[in-house]
């Protein structure tokens, strides 16, 4: 256990109970987490989109490690760009072209993709900022044309076969089996609930008795998910606390006992001098 | 468009693709032909009710609580001169609630530019953060209030799913704003975003497609907008006739979709019906049930009170009373009601013909129709071509790059049906393909073949 | 009789630190003292147990530790009651780990049960011979043969030089074999190497997410019984009477469970009485 | 300006059909284009973007502390924050590696070793000898600076081994264990997220507390289901006897009686006769726990959720599939156009 992973425990421990401090009130150590946590994950998942997309699957497609000379005007100038990059960055662009398993001839259709990527950033002053319409003008159409088809695929056509439910040759009743009642149940769940979503007519009379037994199944299927939800919620704590009575051991020197009292002495000051004088 | 134009494009389209089909419609992914009428009909239908709605003709729609509530929302916080905090999402433009929730942006920028109240719009994915901004600044423009507007409305926190929601908690407690809307795709954070939004007494208002976190919008929330009501917000906030003629659309759609449900049902079952007065149907059935039976009456002839007990109620725990024990002692076997067999069928695990899913029973009288035909079987030289096509399709469809080469080299100046036929041949195992026979000779074919969808 | 009615609507809009600070209770004090409520086993825990009961003392039993800290509430618990169980048979103990981080839960594991809690001797009792990189690699090398994946055990002493692995190869020579994985390599790997080419019993414990995608071998025979996360675990532990981090989590989840649907009724009884006071007046 | 307005419109609707349609044309290219290219060039414009998310983040924050507002200081620490994470990313590499290739004498060499891997001399030097010819030995946890790992080649260079000092690659020192940033991940990142998640067992408790109202008929189905599902699935519920249930059940109805009625006579009969009733079936059956199976919760709560539970989500399922299909529908052929602004 070397110093850097007691130091380590000290700061998550700080880190994990100035979050718990939140259900308190809302304090300083919170404010200290919550600051720190967006912080430090927006520079995080900068530097995992970097270094897991643009530079192994954009660059790495762009310039992959060419097998043998390269040889025509093309090719030499198209590799003299990269080597021109690798000498304003050498570790992005490490010379003899980046071998991340894109074959060994450049995909040129990604400049693309690259130019839409340029253009994004040079969105950023004000004059140029319609530049990003156009990345978003090709997110939005993606988006549409996938999810169109996937979403009418699984969630329409594939939740219709399901629901094609028999009613021939099966027991009437039984609560665990199929059975003729059991199948009734979610034939007429289903319509009564599709019918909720109707919306060219007001839920009123007869129709509103039929979107009422809708509503009731989707409230069944709300509590049922929620009740659900609960066991997972409370085995996360669970896990949480069982990390924080870890760090609180010998070899962490007492993390977590040390720095819960201290916070809790300097939260008890603070309520009180706050009384007087509304801190930030 | 006007009408006319629009109905000639249309033919046009049609007749040519009739052209290509009749062609023999080559590099068409046929597996995927249900998929592709159904998103013509689908989009037809939609297409169709929005010219309808375009030329004018009046369309009612039923109120929408939570939609109603948005203005109110924003007017309340106008009086306490408290912000509107808006929250698109936590995903990117790449899916669709969060492109919907910034179209819902865009009106509700409308009336926080009307009323004067200050917005706050914490994103936690740049492409939103543009494209929130480029709907806001429109409808600002358009309500004749630019001045209002500053790029910092709309305003970047973390891509982390938990370090955002921490800085929105953050923004809540600190500036308490008297309106929450949560308009988008949401996971886990939902509940802490609707919980903080409870906690500081704001009007919460959510909107989103994500079904596992619909509940704890619905338990946390002032109102929401459950699945497709959030995407038909736009059109009741805008009252756009193209939007409303849309959503009319959909309600056609629900219409054909519950009889499509009722048809297949209905389908489904004569099926079953007419395969139950196949001879097949009949002996496996006795089969099963003797065989069903002799099992559970060895079983309780000799098994103790306690276990006869258990397996006829299904229960794990033992019975208390004394009188109940003597009882299931003297039971005869021969006296047991049939729903008593039924339950000592399932823990002896020997189900009677009825216990066993619709499926298996289904499959089994097409395998046992197979082999009792089995010469039929093997002489239907037509099916078993379209066999070996669809099977040397289907491993074309999986190769890689330099296995199919291998074959274009073997089979040269090949079309495609026969490549696919001498690869078929190769590789088909006849076994798999007997209960699909069967169902070829069936006079109605299962629904769920009809709509194979993949 | 008014003023018991005051209490309960006063109480009723109860402010919400109450409930976190119940909440927070509820889930520590079962793991300083497990309440070990009556935990009904099902059918693959008890198959696990079973085929582990079968074991006579001298015995040789490969366990592989393939997690880490992310899924340890999940999968560690099992390791220590396993671990317990086989100790308590005398079995001899031998450890191998896929993942980097499974030698870490490894040590502290061996440290709680072997050393602390059964006194084992190392060398004799029980042997850690640590991670090795490679997944399926690793696991095809020591069906062949051991010495050629360990040369060397976790702590640097040679194989030759320990006692319990004279006569030891190749798994084959092992008598039992359970993989606590919860991914890439694991349980599946593990099967499809080792289990299925020499016939050794195996179980497995796994994540709760990943049962099901384990399941059909469990089905199929290939695997003996299987410990499905935090409540498998809980389940083993009331199996072989030591109440363990499993048991009090399934205590801290019931005992929590119970306290939500308490503060669910008395929630609605403070609102009835409530409801009712606002109709009267 | 067709540049700005109608170029954009365009661009949306050529790739919305193309990804529609794309999945009907057995070409490769299309086909590669549909089933991952088009997600691909998505994930490498996200990634450009982020760069303006953090320029944005960066910019709130400095000028919360130029014009000194309210917690300031905070905003000062989230900056400090964002400039660790960004450095440990792209400017300190953060991870030295330390291989031994041979050595003369492995004593003297373990003398050096035993420290750096925590292990007594007597196995450090076991491990080196059992070090196969032509291999090299790396000492698992790599040195946060190039210096660290210098200093410690050198002294096993004066010891009589030969070792050198092999850096992890750019790139893969996001994912090396025992990295700068995977320290960062370990010790910051994690703990504080897998904390705001453990948050939503407080927040889902008071949740439904304050949400479980028996208000109207919905919202005691909601509550019904929930309690059902929750005590159900977790061992304690296996305990609770069906007789007990079936106790509360009379008492419910009989509370619904007398709501209906009114009327005090039915409401007292409805409890006396609905105890008694229960109290002498359970006598014939010789109280047994999961009978009758209806009230037993486990078998109830699977019940609730295979059928009831299945039906509502397949109705929320088909009417989302519906909705977007139809918005998608709508900005491919451009009837929507206000996420940019038109």
């Amino acid at each position: 256990m070397n110093g850097s992973e007691i130091f380590g425990a000290w700061v998550a421990v700080f880190l994990t109970l100035g979050i718990f401090s939140y259900l308190y009130k809302d304090n300083p150590f919170y404010k200290i987490a919550e600051h720190v946590f967006v912080g430090v994950s927006a520079g995080y998942w900068m530097a995992m989109a970097f270094w897991t997309q643009v530079q192994p699957n954009l660059f790495g497609r762009l310039w992959p490690t060419p097998d043998g000379e390269i040889s025509g005007f093309l090719m030499k100038s198209w590799y003299g760009i990269y080597n021109f990059f690798g000498f304003i960055l050498p570790s992005v662009f490490p010379d003899g072209g980046i071998d991340k398993g894109h074959g060994h001839d450049p995909h040129f259709m990604y400049i693309l993709p690259f130019a839409l990527g340029i253009m994004m950033l040079l969105s950023v002053s004000s004059k140029l900022s319609w530049l990003a319409r156009l990345g978003i003008a090709y997110t939005v159409g993606m988006a549409a044309g996938l999810r169109a088809y996937a979403f009418l695929n699984s969630n329409v056509l594939g939740q219709i076969k399901g629901s094609a439910v028999s009613f021939v040759d099966m027991p009437f009743f039984s609560l665990t089996g199929v059975s003729i009642f059991n199948n009734l149940i979610i034939l007429v769940g289903t319509i009564t609930g599709l019918l909720y979503f109707y919306f060219s007519k007001e839920h009123t009379g007869h129709f509103g008795k039929v979107t009422r037994v809708g509503i009731y199944f989707l409230m069944i299927s709300f509590g049922a998910s929620f009740g659900f939800a609960v066991m997972g919620r409370i085995s996360l704590l669970i896990g949480r606390f069982t990390n924080l009575i870890t760090y609180g051991g010998p070899t962490y020197h007492y993390a977590s006992i040390w720095v819960l009292l201290i916070m809790i002495v300097l939260l008890a000051v603070w309520t009180f001098k706050g009384d007087k004088k509304v801190a930030s | 468009m006007k009408d006319k134009q629009f109905w000639s494009v249309a033919g046009i389209i049609f007749v040519l693709f009739m052209i290509y089909w009749f062609a023999g419609h080559p590099f068409f992914v046929s597996e995927r032909g249900v998929m592709f009428w159904s998103i013509l009909v689908v989009g037809g239908v939609l297409i169709y009710s929005t010219r309808m709605a375009k030329r004018g003709e009046k369309i009612t729609l039923r109120s929408i609580p939570g939609l109603k509530a948005v203005e109110e929302a924003v007017g309340r916080s106008t009086e306490m001169g408290k912000p509107v905090l808006y929250v698109p999402g936590i995903m990117d433009m790449d899916q669709v609630e969060t492109v919907a929730g910034v179209v819902v942006l865009g009106h509700v920028a409308k009336m926080t530019a009307r009323y004067e109240t200050s917005l706050n719009v914490p994103v936690s994915r740049a492409i939103v953060m543009k494209a929130a901004r480029e709907s806001c600044r429109e409808s600002y423009l358009l309500e004749g209030r630019p001045d209002l507007f500053h790029d910092d409305m709309v305003h970047y926190l973390t891509d982390d799913q938990f370090a955002y929601a921490a800085g929105v908690n953050g923004i809540m407690i600190r500036e308490e704003p008297a309106a929450c809307l949560y308009m988008g795709k949401f996971y886990a954070e939902s509940l802490l975003l609707a919980e903080t939004g409870n906690s500081i007494g704001a009007i919460q208002i959510a909107g989103t497609a994500s079904p596992s976190q619909i509940p704890f919008f619905v338990t946390a929330c002032d109102y929401t907008l459950i699945g497709e009501e959030f995407f038909a917000a736009s059109a009741y906030l805008s009252q756009d006739p193209e939007l409303i003629g849309g959503v009319k659309g959909q309600d056609y759609l629900k219409i054909l979709f519950t009889s499509v449900l009722l048809l297949s049902v209905l389908l489904f079952s004569m099926n079953i019906f007419e395969q139950q007065r196949s001879d097949e149907w009949k002996d496996l059935k006795q089969k099963t049930n003797l065989s069903a039976e002799k099992s559970i009456a060895d079983f309780w002839n000799n098994a103790d009170p306690i276990s006869r007990y258990r397996a006829v109620n299904r229960s794990v725990s033992e019975p208390s009373a004394e009188h109940i024990l003597n009882k299931y002692k003297n039971i005869a076997y021969s006296d047991l009601s049939k729903r008593q067999k039924n339950n000592i069928a399932f823990t002896t695990g020997t189900p009677f013909w009825i216990q066993l899913p619709v499926d298996n029973r289904m499959e089994i009288v097409n395998q046992t129709f197979t082999d009792n035909n089995q010469s039929g079987y093997d002489t239907d030289a037509e099916f078993r071509q379209l066999e070996i096509v669809k099977e040397g399709k289907n491993k074309w469809n999986q190769m890689g790059e330099d296995e199919r080469e291998e074959y274009q080299v073997k089979f040269p100046e090949m079309n495609r049906e026969d490549l696919y036929a001498e690869i078929g041949k190769e590789t088909i195992e006849w076994e798999d393909h007997e209960v699909a026979w069967a169902i070829n000779q069936r006079s109605i074919p299962v629904i769920k073949n009809i709509l194979m969808v993949q | 009789m008014e003023k018991f009615l005051d209490f309960i609507v006063r109480a009723g809009s109860l402010d919400r630190r109450y409930i976190f600070l119940v909440i927070a209770l509820v889930v520590i004090l079962p793991l300083f003292f497990p309440l070990g409520l009556p935990i009904r086993p099902t059918t693959s825990s008890q198959d696990v147990y079973n085929a582990v009961d079968k074991l006579e003392a001298g015995d040789k039993a490969l366990i592989s530790f393939e997690y880490g800290p992310s899924t340890k509430p999940e999968i560690h618990p099992m390791a220590v009651a396993l671990l317990r169980h086989l100790f308590q048979k005398d079995v001899k103990v031998y450890i191998t780990c896929l993942w980097p981080d499974g030698q870490f839960m490894a040590m502290e594991a061996l440290e709680q049960v072997a050393v602390k809690q059964y006194k084992k001797t190392y060398g004799e009792d029980y042997v850690l011979l640590g991670y090795r990189p490679g997944a399926e690699a690793v696991i095809k090398g020591l069906v062949s043969n051991i010495r050629k994946v360990f040369t060397v055990d976790a702590n640097g002493d040679f194989l030759d030089d320990i006692p319990m692995m004279v006569g030891v190869n190749q798994v084959a020579d092992f008598d039992y074999l359970f993989s606590a994985s919860a991914g890439y390599p694991g349980t599946v790997e593990w099967v499809q190497y080792a289990a299925d080419p020499t016939g050794v019993t195996m179980s497995t414990g796994t994540t709760s997410i990943q049962v099901n995608e384990v399941m059909p071998y469990v089905q199929s025979g290939q695997i003996v019984g299987i410990l499905g996360g935090m409540p498998g675990a809980a389940e083993y532990e009331s199996l072989i009477g030591q109440a363990g981090i499993g048991t009090s989590g399934m205590d801290a989840q019931s005992v929590a469970h119970l306290v939500i649907v308490g503060f669910i009724i008395f929630g609605n009884i403070s609102f009835f009485v409530e409801r009712r006071r606002s109709k009267k007046y | 300006m067709f540049m700005k307005r109608q170029l954009p419109i365009a661009i949306a609707a050529t790739i919305g059909f193309l990804t529609l349609f794309g999945w009907f044309v057995d070409e490769p290219v299309i086909k590669s284009f549909v089933d991952d290219d088009a997600t691909q060039w998505f994930d490498i414009l996200a990634s450009f973007a982020m760069f303006l998310g953090a320029l944005n983040l960066l910019k709130m924050q400095a000028i919360k502390i130029i014009k000194q507002q309210k917690g300031w200081q905070y905003a000062a620490l989230a900056i400090v924050g964002f400039t660790f994470s960004f450095t440990a990313g792209f400017i300190l590499l953060g991870s030295y590696n330390v291989e031994i290739s041979q050595y003369d004498d492995p004593a003297k060499v373990a003398t050096v070793l035993a420290s750096e891997i925590n292990l007594d001399e007597k196995s450090t030097e076991n491990i080196l000898i059992a070090m196969p010819e032509g291999d090299t030995y790396t000492i698992d946890t790599p040195y946060f600076t190039k210096k660290g790992a210098d200093n410690v080649v050198e002294q096993i260079n004066a010891a009589g081994g030969t070792a050198n000092m092999r850096a992890t690659e750019w790139g893969a020192h996001i994912s090396t264990r025992g990295s700068l940033f995977n320290w960062m991940f370990r010790f910051i990142f994690t703990p504080l997220s897998a904390t705001m998640f453990a948050l939503l067992a407080f927040f889902v408790a008071s949740a439904s507390y304050r949400a479980f109202k028996i208000r109207n008929f919905e919202a005691t189905l909601l509550l019904i289901s929930g309690i059902i599902i929750m005590l159900g699935r977790v061992p304690i519920g296996g305990n609770i006897s069906a007789w007990f249930i079936l106790y509360i059940v009379v008492l419910a109805l009989s509370a619904g009686v007398n709501t209906w009625f009114k009327n005090r006579t039915y409401t007292f009969a409805a409890v006396v006769g609905g105890l008694l009733a229960v109290t002498i079936a359970g006598f014939i059956m010789g109280w047994p726990v999961d009978q009758p199976a209806i009230f037993y919760l486990p078998v109830l709560q699977d019940w609730i959720y295979n059928n009831p539970n299945v039906a509502g989500a397949r109705a929320i399922m088909i009417g989302i599939g519906l909705g977007i299909f139809a918005t998608s529908i709508r900005y491919i052929l451009g009837i929507e156009k206000s996420y940019i602004g038109e």
